[in-house]
Parts: structure tokens; C-alpha cells; sequence
């Protein structure tokens, strides 16, 4: 293996990526004392272990860190070992200059191709849970051997395939985090997280594909509980809230249909109004003038 | 064939079920919604998905089960949870959601009202204990937390009245509801003054108080086209979940108790007469001119097999609760009465009747080496069982119970049956009715339509399933285990507030 | 070059481990045996299996691993676990097993024995606790219960005693064993009289009390050859494991103190003194002819560990233990100190120091709806080190206790250490050494064979590995819930009798 | 499928095997009072479910019976439904005339083919263990339709075939109990129970392979668990046992060489005192004479 340690500023290697703060891969073949004090993170770290054990403490809070565990560290936690210092082992450490403002909401910049609402759910995903530690993540391990070769091979498109693989970190970071969090629970409570997630994204264009990942089940398994579970097949539930919201506005502001029905995640006004009418009676612009 | 709908809303779903005129079952259907958090102690519905809620499943039921076999809906029953509390405006437009009976955010306005020099006459009076969940503590926390909220209030209404609203905009509450509220006077059936005087509230600041008869409502025309029900179906206003439990697992006389076990628990009986507890642990809640449901709720029931089920196990992957459920009572039966000494207090959610005091704190108490996963299991559902004991042992100071009738979808499971049965030491009865709210609000309907001719007879047309005899040795062993049970309760009071201070 | 073997007989397996002089660790081969239990509250060795296994680990590793590197072997030194007894016949002949410490036959012998006259003499002049676990209250127990045994019984030895009988056909103790057995005066260095009186024994019952140093014994000329062992191998007596576990940690001087978790647990200080206590709750055993080691013990820490990763926790199949228990620590790592307020008492096997109640039981409390398996883990390892900070608290009203120093295999793990700094407040020093006990008994070897002066000196050649400093934070936290722990402990002994009742 | 129910002294089918008291597969339609109280068993009673869910009561304690789940019940113990009623549902049933004295030794009868020392231990692993009912226990059902064929095909060879069916399922029985025993343990307590059976059974001739499926694993995991727990390899393990017994024979009893040997399981007194002097440096006589 390759062991390098790339700095912005002061390595040329990734000065086409002034976001990116450190990527390193670092062999430690002995301690050597205040080599990882307690500092104040900077940007967020990513450190992924491939070798030894570590104890890392974030905030407090030592987690023992083991190969295929990846540590995610936000700006302003502080950060770094107890004992000072590194122990033996192998790790790969990727710090991104990436805004987190009251750690809720992600700011990652332009070089990004994360869409709107993608990127909202992703900061929402991220904010939530309370995950420094992802233990066995391998896929991490692969995207970050990725970028590695892309960086030193700098073949054709090498400038948008880095930044595209670092959004991949983001997504997949945040699949990881949601799926771990639903590990092991009872449906109902992953089912009360769904509905948190639809009503702060009311606006997203949610697929039943996105729904069912975003709790880490398969599309068929996901339809089949959540229809046993509230009576209603995935989409259904969904519409049930986006007519509730549509109603409170409705009721309560002057905006215009059409605001309304995108602000709710109907794709038309028309589209917002037939699907009103059908449970309802009534058009939107009828309900609205009758209240 | 005539056919009667009953709408049942309770926490976290809607049950929509018809019966014919003969009481049997012929159509059901539920969905859920979600309840709120949005903060610690906070526990809301959104009214709005409240009623589309309703909207979509009776729409569903009528189009795809009752129209296709030609059934003729003649009337709607409702029912609802207690205590829920929804300020609406002058254009009756829901400020905010609706604060819930699991809400705890009024605790300090509960105390504060407990302190005050007529705190037993209010209670007394409205037959409501002065606590968190009471609408009388939820009004005081609006208007001491959230002024500019209280002041644009036209009037306080509940969940139900809501929907019953929309149903027939008109603003009606029933008895037993009204009686929920810790503001309605159960003896002379008006709303109570010195309940009123605490937030300043006028007669005119919520609806107007019926019979849970009443069938004077009309349903809105452009509904009843949208739903496709008969324009001139009634609809009738009900009761409450608690009073139509009890009314519809066939409890009624002189001798008999309901046991229900579902999210919460509790213990109620019915009776010509309030009972009035000097300690102020127990509930009066008004079902017709001269009958009151009786008893006391627990906090601590299905939600805790509920946490055991998913919080205090590890699962390998996303579990069905119902499959996680079938597996947990299997495992209990493994374990002999008593789980070999291990002794559970269910107070995860603090506790209502009978100690009422929202600090509780569960325990787990005399754990030896050789307790094992399935001893906690068993624990886990003895000890809920000994809390429901805690309020009927109580409750059979001012009541005769010779005979236990279980409702709630844990009840009646054969191990918690076989347990409630040893535990109380008394017959277990097991209706035939799935869903004893519906049921009830039915036998409400049957009554209207003349089938029966009052509460009792139609409570008499419960049949039963199956009767569980205690033993003797099991009802030996549980009875020393309770007395560890309320010595703990009771000793480790100022324990539990030391350590609620530390979460 | 010159090395020394130690060989450390312990409660479930027998570690042999080689030293060269400059006190590196140059080999090591551990064999298990099992430990027996044939009833309730009794636990026995097999001393043929514990033989026989020294045997065949001796033999493997000086066959395998000592010859090959030509080493020359100079001396062996053993040690053992304190308070087993073994009943001999005149033959030298085994009266049945040795029953070890963790045996709780005696209660009843030792609740007799404490409420005697002169049972504070006694406990002052022995040194031991007046306990089920002590030789004193066993040999009572088969003077009472079997006295058939009893009246055959030439010798009552310990395990220790057998195995080196076996090794040079004569029967010693050192000073460190006979001051675990409740019937040797500390202070004056001989057997107690009042205590040989409670069975009316004669001082011919026992070995012959030597030094720890002693080097006396010659090995038996048939063995050293089956062994391959040379001829004029020198057999130094040794101490206890409790002794050299202090010892090997690097603990001598003022100011620090042990903390050791394996199986069970302990707080051992070093000093010139014993530790006078009014209520009689420590331990004061002789290491050399100037140094006692002090401190009490708990039943409660690794093994309940063991039990809450194996019984406590469901797992799909066979599990090695050390991947559980990594994956614990890991997962114990997630929550934050304090464990959001869920306490735990480690009682499951009743307790020894401080509060010494055979029928104290464990107990989580404080659980609410949120906490989850993770933090009934983290409440488990909390609770443990609680109720070692309990004993190290009143060892302080006796010592200055500035540092503490960590054996056994759970509390060098990191998690532990740093609850451990984070409960006592202090800064907690991990040394370079695995096995501190066999390490301890290298250093005695090492002084016979004049690389150190005195203990003193070689007690300071021990290096630290790590250093863990307490965070003022997670002490607040800790100081809260330990008022919690301490308060319970107290409070519940009535319930404690009460459940053991009923398991 | 086909329903019958076959008793000992009415069915002639079943009149070759005078241990077995019953024999039926019953479909029940439709719950009749008192068709099954509480009762003391005769003999040993395996009743297995093919279809619905039943709660049976043995000795007090009510258990949820599924699909594919065996209860065992004991000659003595009170046996049948609190309901006094069978529910709904298909059951295979089977009654032998066995002798379980104390609850500690199983006599099967002349029928069975069982070794004596097997039968030991299967006695010992079922008197041991504290389960009424074997979960999941497909095999069962199995040998339940083998034999159920056999009894009405009446092919050569019949009479025979069936005895060893059912001295297979006592075999089976012993050894799903022992698997469901240490499933879910930590090794050590596994092996712990390894190690009581192989000293209630030293003259047992004991091999790897018998002793791993024993406790429900595979040969090479059950070796590696063994040595990496215990330091020895498991037939190590067990001469440590077997010397050990030998010593405690030879210093306390006057039974001969030869006797000591086959008790403790050597197979001749030649692998004994060879074995014996390479350990202790002594043969088992001059150990005696010596000691």
C-alpha cells in the first residue's frame, strides 16, 4: 500500500479542490507522543481505519474505532485522542471545508451537484442522528481507495470525478447513518421517522424507491409494512399529509394554488386540485372560499 | 340490511367498523397518523390529518365494503380518547395541533391547581383527577406559556368535536367527553365555575354539552355526496374510548371491572354512584343520566412491552412488531409464575393512578446470576399486570369485583389473561368482540335504532369466549412478589425525582 | 540465560508464565479447569484436574518453549487464589474437592462466628473478614455438616498447599495464605487460638508457616525428571494472587492503590500497617515480613459482565466470549457518561465489601422510555466501577489514595480506565505488564535470585503504559448517581431478604 | 393428508409394538368441551403441531405451541388445556410406554437399540434440561411421517424399521434439546456443560465429532473454541479428566488396574498406564504403591 498525507496549500496533488482541507492514508509504526491532541475540528473529518485499533474521543466521549469504522467529526467538536497520540495501525483521513451551521443545516458549496432538496434531506439525515461512529462501512473504504487513484492517475475527467465521488460520500454517508438507525427497531418507531422525514420534505418529490431506502428496506417489504402498519400504501400515507398541510395553508396564509401545491409537492396546481376534490368534494378554491 | 358505522380516533389511529342490527361485525378498517413530538413532555395529532385520516378510510370502507354487499347505513357512531385539547378560532381554524391526553407539559399548572384551596371540590365536582393529562391544566398552560395562542382562542374543543365539526359544522360535545375535561360538573351536568375561574374561561368558550344520544347533528351535504352516504344518515355523538370499552366488553353491573391493556392501561368500573376517593386517585366520567364509568388509568401498559419489544432487545434487522409481540408472549411462557424472583416496576412514563406522580422511574429489582433474557421478559408483563393490580385492589375498597372483564389488545392474549387471573386471584372473562370501542359505540346505535331498550340490556348482549380460573399457588407467589412491588413504590419516591433530574 | 517460572493457580485455570532476569516475559501457557458446582451456593475444584493440568502446562511449556531456547531455569515460583480448603486424610490423600472462595455453604458458620464474643478480636488478629468465603467459617461448616469428613481430616490445606505437596512431598504455607484464612494472627505471625478454638483444632491441622521467600523445598527427583526440569530447580513458596497482583501492578508506597477486575474485583492498598475498620469490612493479609496488603472485595464485577453478555443479552448462537465482549466495550462507547440516568446495582451474587450481605441483589433503576440496550450496558460497566468506588471510598477515610493502578483483564480495557479516573476523580496509571500476578510472583523470584534489594525496589521496576486523568464533567455526573447508588443500597436491604426469598 | 388415531389394546396397526401406547395425526374442526383436561401423563408423550396455534399446560405452566414445535411430556406430569378444549388445528401425537425413574434414567425396553452408555446420555441430556418444548423442530415431523408410512405400507423389513425410527427419535430429541441449550450461550458456560457431561460419562468412548454435536457445533469450531478457551484440544481436555478420576481411583479404591482403566475410559489398562506415565512420570502401580 501507498501511504501519502496531502495538505491544501500545501500539496500541488489537490489544489484543484480548494475544498478539500487534508487527504492522507497514514501508517503509524510507533507512538509518538502529542501527535493527536484535543483540538477543535475544523471543516468535517472523515477517518476511516483499515489497520489496529483506536480510541478517539469526540466531545468527551471515547469511541473505540475499529478496521472498516468510519468516524465523522463536525466543525467544532473537539476532537483527538486522550493519550495525546496515534496508535498503531492504518487509517485514511479526509477533511472537507463544509459549512454545518448549528450542525443542521449542511452548506457544501458549488463544486456539489447534490440537488436542493437531496442536499436538505441529507443535512436533515445528518443533524438528526446522533452517529460520530459508523462502525463497518466498508463501502467508505472504497470510495475513498477511489479517489485516491483518481488523484494520482489524473486521467481524462479526473476534476469532476473527484468532486462527484466526494458527493457520493455525502449520499452514501447519509444512507449508512439512516439505515443504522432503523437497524433492530420496531416498525412502528422507523415508521414515526419516515413520517418526520415526509413532513420536513413535504416538498421533495419522494419516490417509494427513496421512502423505502431512506429506512433501509427493500421497495416490496417496505410497501407491504407500511400499508399493514397504517392502512394505506406508501404514496396514499403521503398524499393524507400533504392534503393536511394544503388544508392548514389553505386555512391559514393567502398564498396563491400554485404555491401551495408545490410548496405541499403536488407537480401541478391541477394535479393538487383533482387530487383535493377526489377526498375532500371540494376544489381548493372552493374549500378556501367556504372556510 | 340496515347497517350502523363507528368511528373510533383514538391516539394514533382511526377504526372505522359497521355492525348490522344484530351486533355482528361486518366491516372494518383502519388508518393510522402520526403522534407529534415536538419537544420533551410534548405530545400532539395535526388535526388536519386527523380528518383526512377519517375521510379516507370511511370513504374506503363505504365504497369498497358496505355499498358492494348493499348494506344501508342508517346512522354514525363516534367515539374518541379523552383529554385531548384544540384551540380554534372565531373561523374555526385550528391554532395549532391539538395537545394530547400523553402530554405533559402542563405538570406545573397541575400542581399548582392541586395546591389550591379548591382543588378537592374541582375534583370532587368534575370527576376528573387534577393532573397534566386534564384539559383544565392544558387551558392554564396556554394561557400562562403561550398568551398571544390563549387570547386568539375562540373556543377550546377536542379532537372529536373537531372532526364532528367538520362532519356537521356545529360545535357539540358529549357528556362523557365533557366530562374529561376537569371542567364540567358531572352532578349537575354544567360546565363548572370554579374550574372556569382558574383561566379565566366563559361557558360560551366551548361547546354546547349532549347526550351521548344526541342525534341532532346533520351531516354536511357536500360530504355526504363525497362519501357517498345516505343524506339523511344520523349521526350520533357517542362517548369516549374508556366508557365504550366498558360498555362493550359487557361490563355494566354490580360485581364486574374491566381490565383494559392496550397503548395505556386501566381499571373502570360502571355504577349508579361516583366513588369518591379521599386521596383523589380516581376518575368519574359521566356514560348516560345515571351511569358513571369509574376507575383509574396507567401510563405503564402495552407502550412498555412496546419499549421491551424494541428498545431493550436487539434485533438483527427492522422487526414487525406484531411478529416481535407473537415471539415475546411464546418466550414468557417459559419462564414459571414469578419469573424466579425477578421484579419489574413499569414506570418508564412516570405514572397516573394510583401514585400520580410523572417522576416514576422504572426498575428491574433482585437480579441474581441466573436470570436470564425470558425472566425479564415475564417480568416485564408480571409487572405491568401488578400495576393494573395496584389500581383494582384500591378500586375494591369502594367497589365489589367478583369477575374481570379484559379489553385492549393485550389483555387478552392467554398469557396476560392467565396472569391477570392469578395476579387478582379472581375469573377472567374474554369477550368475542375484536374491537370492544366500536362495539360499544354499536350497542349506542342499536339502542337509537330500538333494539335494545337501555345500557344494560344491550351490555347484557356481550357474549363470552373464554373464562380463565386463577390458581392458587400463582396467585400465592404473586401476592408476595406485590408486596415487594408497593414497598419499592413506595420507598423510592424521593430515589425517583433524584434521578428523573439526571435524564 | 537464566529465567524464573511462575506459576499462578487461579479460580478456573492455572497460568504458567517464564521471566527472564531483566524481568521480561518470555513465555507463558495457560490450562483451564473447571470449577464445580455440585449444589446451590456451593463451588469446588477437582485438586487431581487442577494437578494434573499444572502437569501438562508445565510440561508443554518447558518442553515446547524453554528447552528450545536454551534458557536455564532457576527457580519456580507459585501462586494461587486466597480461602480454599482442602481436607486431607493421613495419607495426604484427598477428602473429596477443595471448596474455593466463591463458595457460600458457610453463611450460616460465619453469621454464628460474627455474633460471638470475641469475633472483633479475631477478625483484628487475623486479618480476615468474618465471611463465608473464609476457612475459618468452611472447616466450621464440615465440623458441623459433615463431621465423618471432619474426624478424618489429618490436614486442612489449600489448593496451593496440595499442588506443592505433590511437588516436594511437604506441606507450607506462606505467611500471605495462612493470613487469608481467618485462622492466622497477623500481628504476631502464628495460628490463632480463638480461632482454631471455634472447630477446636489443633495447630497440627495445618502446614507449616513460612516466608514467601522461603526456598526451602526440594523438588521431587521423579518429577523434575518427567518434567525435564534440572535437578536443583529451587521451589520459592510465593504468595497469593491478591498479594502479588498489588505487587506486579507496581503498587508499594503511600498514596497508591490497586483496582483489579477479572471475575471478581478488589481495592488493595500497601502498607506498614493494618487497616483497623470498626465495622470490619476490610482485609489486612501479610505479603512480607513489613508489608500488609488491605483493601475488601466485591463478588460483583467481571462476572456479571460475563452474565449480562451472556444472559442478558439473546444472541443467535454459540458466541466467543472475547468477540462479545469487544463488541460490548465498542457499543458502551455510543452512550454518554452517566448513562442518561439509568443506574444500576451489581449485586448478583450478594455482596462482600463493603456492605458484606450474602442476600443483596442487582437492580437497574431509573429506566424511561428512551433508554435502550446500550445504555443498560453502559449502566451495567458504570455500576460495577460504582461499586468499587464504594470500597475505595472508605479505603480513603484510612489512606491517602492519589493514583490508582489497574489489574485484572476488564479494567485496563479503555473504557473502564477512564470510567474509572472519571468516577474516583483521580488519575488512573495502566501498566506495561499483561499478567500482574505472575509478574509479581517473578519479582519475588527475581529479589531470591539478587537482582532487587526489597520489594520496594522492585515494585518501582514496573513501567507505565498509559495514563488516563479524570474529566471534571463526567466526575459531577458520576459524584450525582453514586449518592443515588449508595442511598439505594442502603435503603433496600429489607427488600433484598424479602425477593431472595422467593428465588 | 390423511387423519388417524391409533391406541394401544383397540388398534390392531399398531398391536406389534406393545411400547406405544398412541399413535395419531388428528385434525380438529371444531373445539369440543372436555376433550382435553388436565391430566397425570402415562408414559412419555411427544405431541407435535402441523397446523394452528395451541396453548397447552404442562405442570402449571401454559405454553404457546406453533407449526413445527415438539412438546415433550414426562411420565407424572400434569398434562392438557386450562380450557379443558382442543383449538383448532392439526396435531401428530405419540405416547410410549417408557420408564423415566426419578426424571433421571430413561429405560427405553428391549425394543430399543439404543448402546447402554448412549442411553445414559441421552437420559442424562433430557433430565438435565428444563424444556417442555423444542421450538422449530422440523425433524420431527419427518420421522413422524416415516413412521407413519411404515406402520400402513407394512413393507419387509417394517417391524424392525419402526423400533429404529423411534430409538431416532430419542436420539434426535437428545440432541436438538442439547443445541437449543447452548444456543445463544458464551463458550464458556457451553463448555461448562461439556465438561459435566464428560465427567458424568468418563467411560463414555468419547470422540471430537460426538462431543461437538453434542453442544451444536462443527468439529473444526468446536476444536479451535476448545483450545483457544481451555488451552488443550477437547481429547486433551478429556485425558486431563480421565487421569484425574484414575488418581482419585487409585488412592482411594482397591479396585484393579484393568477395572480403573475401562471406568475412566481408557481402552485398555496398557493405553492407560502408558498414557499415565508420560503425564505423571509414574505407571498406575508405582503411583499406588508410592502413595
Amino acid at each position: 500500500m501507498n501511504y501519502f498525507s496531502l495538505t491544501k496549500g500545501k500539496s500541488e496533488e489537490i489544489s484543484s479542490w480548494p475544498h478539500v482541507f487534508e487527504f492522507s492514508k497514514m501508517k503509524i509504526q510507533s507512538v509518538k507522543a502529542d501527535s493527536f491532541l484535543m483540538e477543535e475540528n475544523q471543516g468535517v473529518t472523515f477517518m476511516y481505519v483499515l489497520d489496529g485499533k483506536y480510541y478517539w474521543t469526540i466531545e468527551n466521549q471515547t469511541f473505540t474505532v475499529f478496521p472498516n469504522d468510519l468516524v465523522v467529526v463536525f466543525p467544532g467538536q473537539l476532537f483527538g485522542s486522550l493519550t495525546g497520540t496515534f496508535e498503531v495501525g492504518t487509517f485514511v483521513s479526509l477533511r472537507l471545508d463544509v459549512d454545518f451551521q448549528d450542525q443542521s443545516e449542511l452548506r457544501l458549496g458549488d463544486w456539489s451537484n447534490i440537488t436542493e432538496s437531496e442536499r436538505r434531506l441529507i443535512s436533515q439525515i445528518i443533524s438528526q442522528k446522533d452517529q460520530s461512529i459508523i462502525p463497518n462501512f466498508k463501502l467508505f473504504g472504497e470510495l475513498a481507495s477511489k479517489i485516491e487513484s483518481e488523484i494520482f492517475a489524473n486521467e481524462v475527467g479526473y476534476k469532476t470525478k473527484i468532486n462527484n465521488l466526494l458527493d457520493d460520500i455525502w449520499i452514501c454517508t447519509a444512507r449508512q447513518m439512516s439505515k443504522n438507525e432503523n437497524q433492530g427497531r420496531i416498525f412502528p418507531q422507523t415508521f414515526h421517522r419516515l413520517d418526520q422525514m415526509l413532513r420536513e420534505n413535504l416538498s421533495h418529490p419522494w419516490t417509494v424507491e427513496e421512502m423505502a431506502a431512506t429506512i433501509g428496506l427493500g421497495t416490496t417489504t417496505f410497501t407491504e409494512k407500511v400499508k399493514a402498519f397504517s392502512g394505506f400504501p406508501p404514496l396514499n400515507y403521503l398524499i393524507n399529509l400533504r392534503i393536511s398541510e394544503a388544508i392548514r395553508l389553505l386555512k391559514n396564509s393567502d398564498r396563491s394554488l400554485t404555491d401551495i401545491a408545490l410548496d405541499t409537492g403536488f407537480y401541478s396546481s391541477q394535479h393538487f386540485s383533482t387530487t383535493f376534490k377526489k377526498l375532500t368534494g371540494y376544489t381548493p378554491g372552493h374549500f378556501r372560499k367556504n372556510n | 340490511m340496515d347497517c350502523i358505522i363507528t368511528i373510533d380516533i383514538n391516539t394514533s389511529a382511526v377504526k372505522i367498523a359497521a355492525y348490522d342490527l344484530a351486533g355482528r361485525l361486518m366491516a372494518f378498517r383502519k388508518g393510522s397518523f402520526s403522534i407529534l413530538y415536538p419537544q420533551a413532555d410534548h405530545s400532539e395529532q395535526d388535526p388536519e390529518q386527523v380528518f383526512i385520516t377519517v375521510l379516507f378510510v370511511l370513504k374506503d370502507l363505504v365504497r369498497e365494503q358496505i355499498l358492494p354487499s348493499n348494506h344501508n347505513i342508517i346512522s354514525i357512531v363516534f367515539s374518541a380518547s379523552m383529554h385531548s385539547v384544540l384551540p380554534i378560532d372565531s373561523r374555526g381554524n385550528p391554532l395549532g395541533n391539538a395537545i394530547i391526553w400523553a402530554d405533559n407539559r402542563a405538570k406545573n399548572e397541575a400542581d399548582f391547581i392541586k395546591k389550591s384551596a379548591n382543588a378537592n371540590s374541582i375534583y370532587e365536582n368534575t370527576g376528573t383527577p387534577i393532573h397534566a393529562m386534564s384539559p383544565l391544566a392544558k387551558i392554564a398552560w396556554i394561557k400562562n406559556i403561550q398568551p398571544e395562542r390563549f387570547r386568539k382562542t375562540s373556543k377550546f374543543i377536542s379532537i372529536k368535536e373537531y372532526i364532528i365539526y367538520q362532519f356537521t359544522n356545529q360545535y357539540v360535545i358529549d357528556y362523557s367527553m365533557a366530562s374529561a375535561t376537569g371542567l364540567f360538573n358531572i352532578k349537575e351536568k354544567r360546565w363548572e365555575q370554579d374550574s372556569l375561574d382558574i383561566s379565566e374561561l366563559k361557558t360560551t368558550q366551548f361547546s354546547d354539552y349532549v347526550s351521548v344520544f344526541n342525534a341532532d347533528l346533520k351531516l354536511k351535504p357536500g360530504l355526504a355526496k363525497s362519501l357517498q352516504l345516505p343524506k339523511n344518515t344520523k349521526i350520533i355523538i357517542g362517548s369516549t374510548d374508556g366508557c365504550l370499552a366498558t360498555l362493550g366488553s359487557g361490563v355494566f353491573g354490580e360485581g364486574q371491572a374491566t381490565i383494559s391493556i392496550s397503548h395505556t392501561g386501566a381499571v373502570r368500573v360502571a355504577g349508579k354512584k361516583v366513588i369518591k376517593d379521599k386521596e383523589n386517585r380516581f376518575f368519574n366520567y359521566i356514560l348516560d343520566e345515571e351511569t358513571y364509568i369509574s376507575g383509574g388509568p396507567t401510563n405503564n401498559a402495552g407502550v412498555v412491552l412496546e419499549w421491551f419489544a424494541s428498545s431493550f432487545r436487539n434485533h438483527p434487522s427492522i422487526v414487525d412488531f406484531e411478529d416481535a409481540v407473537e415471539d415475546l408472549f411464546k418466550e414468557a411462557t417459559l419462564v414459571k409464575s414469578g419469573s424466579n424472583g425477578l421484579l419489574f416496576l413499569p414506570y418508564l412514563l412516570g405514572e397516573r393512578a394510583p401514585i400520580w406522580n410523572s417522576n416514576a422511574r422504572g426498575s428491574y429489582f433482585g437480579i441474581n446470576i441466573k436470570h436470564q433474557p425470558k425472566h425479564f421478559l415475564r417480568a416485564t408483563i408480571e409487572g405491568i399486570i401488578f400495576e393494573i393490580y395496584s389500581i383494582g385492589k384500591i378500586l375494591e375498597m369502594y367497589r365489589k369485583i367478583d369477575k374481570l372483564y379484559l379489553t385492549g389488545k393485550y389483555a387478552s392474549l392467554p398469557i396476560c389473561a392467565g396472569i391477570i387471573a392469578d395476579v387478582f386471584g379472581k375469573q377472567v372473562i374474554v369477550s368475542d368482540e375484536a374491537e370492544n370501542v366500536n362495539k360499544g359505540a354499536a350497542l349506542l346505535g342499536m339502542i337509537d335504532a330500538g333494539v335494545f331498550k337501555n345500557l344494560e340490556e344491550a351490555a347484557k348482549s356481550i357474549t363470552v369466549k373464554n373464562v380463565y380460573e386463577p390458581v392458587a399457588e400463582n396467585n400465592d407467589t404473586y401476592q408476595k412478589l406485590f408486596d415487594i412491588f408497593q414497598r419499592l413504590t413506595n420507598k423510592l419516591s424521593e430515589e425517583f425525582e433524584m434521578i428523573e433530574k439526571l435524564q
